[in-house]
């Protein structure tokens, strides 16, 4: 399932709600993403989404991610609008059968969001407003998924 | 007519985030011609690396037919997580 | 943290109290290992410890993955004794500055505490009990942080 | 006198979970010897692949001394997450 949201989430509802009443699945990982504060240097973060592309490309993101990694379920949260430092950007959740499949799912997943998700991350400072884009290891990251 | 929108820098640099075309111009070239003339700092963001368009919500490469009503998005970088 | 509990835990409550009041800490990855049920062929999991050297040995592994991927926190919890099928074996929680790091923290901890960790696991089911041993992709996927 | 502890199959097959012996062996070496007269069924499991022992709480290779009190466990392959 696929959330974008303009509200501050609880990360642990999330995963409570996500792993609950699974018993065929051995292996659920997360990864959550926070903003920081860089020491005083970032103040917050403005994700601009463009919901009605937005949603839909990170859920084709996510059913490749299912049928490659033979997933058992897969969600992601992801917010839109401004976030303090501390709190949760996105969320990935991955269920497989075993382990690797859950890691790897939800590794490829993040570094997707990360350069491939129609989303514009702007981060304000005492000294001013820029915007972030994808770093040379968030692209060298993705090449290792070889697409 | 047709639809532009702009997302991120894309839309600090030209200082609007939507806007109407019309009459509709017949092409993705045509419709950036037409940017260049209006708009020269958006025009030269658009040339910059990783700007990406969609036609009506599908990413294209290279030139696109726009049709009466389409929607064209450009998208500078895109950084999610 | 280690914990060893033979009490059911709450996954989400456990990662709320993990990631809280994280404004450095720019990702957070985590790990939770369930009980399958495998079709009616596992009634119930039997987790054995040595409490005195069980802790202390995954608390030297925590200690390693917090140097290597130089992790701001970890916390570990272990459930022992009887686990029903859907229920949580084991969590793995790291906090990193960024995702490659927490990532493979995490997915590091799991790898040792598969085949490393001082636990014992017996399976339960309807053709009687057996003991769990780690498979050769568990040794395998130990084999991939070269020691 | 010493104490041993099994854990995992290794308790299974011996029927017991600690034990004391008295007088003390002076070395794991001696500990096995013995173990394999009273115990055949254990001798042969402990020389089983992955089995480890820990004397005093750290674990050893090849052989040790033991002092009186000492605390010796035997671990079949672990098995955790």
């Amino acid at each position: 399932m696929i959330t974008l949201t303009d509200q501050a989430f609880d990360p642990g509802a999330a995963l409570t709600a996500f792993s609950a009443g699974r018993s065929e699945s051995g292996a659920v990982a997360s990864f959550l993403g926070l903003a920081r504060g860089e020491a005083g240097q970032s103040t917050a973060l403005e994700l601009e989404a463009w919901p009605e592309f937005t949603a839909p490309e990170i859920e084709k993101m996510a059913q490749s991610a299912r049928q490659r990694f033979a997933l058992h379920d897969v969600a992601v949260i992801h917010r839109v609008g401004e976030i303090a430092p501390g709190e949760a950007i996105v969320m990935v959740m991955t269920a497989a059968a075993h382990r690797r499949e859950a890691f790897e799912a939800c590794d490829y997943l993040m570094d997707y969001l990360k350069s491939r998700a129609p989303l514009w991350k702007k981060e304000h400072g005492p000294a001013g407003a820029r915007w972030v884009e994808p770093t040379a290891r968030d692209l060298a990251d993705l090449e290792r998924w070889g697409s | 007519m047709i639809r532009v929108l702009l997302f991120g820098r894309l839309r600090d640099v030209a200082g609007w985030r939507e806007t109407a075309i019309e009459p509709a111009p017949a092409s993705l070239a045509a419709l950036k011609g037409l940017i260049a003339e209006r708009w020269p700092d958006l025009s030269e963001a658009l040339a910059g690396p990783g700007v990406q368009a969609a036609v009506n919500r599908g990413l294209v490469r290279g030139d696109a037919v726009l049709a009466a009503g389409a929607e064209v998005a450009f998208m500078p970088p895109m950084s999610g997580g």
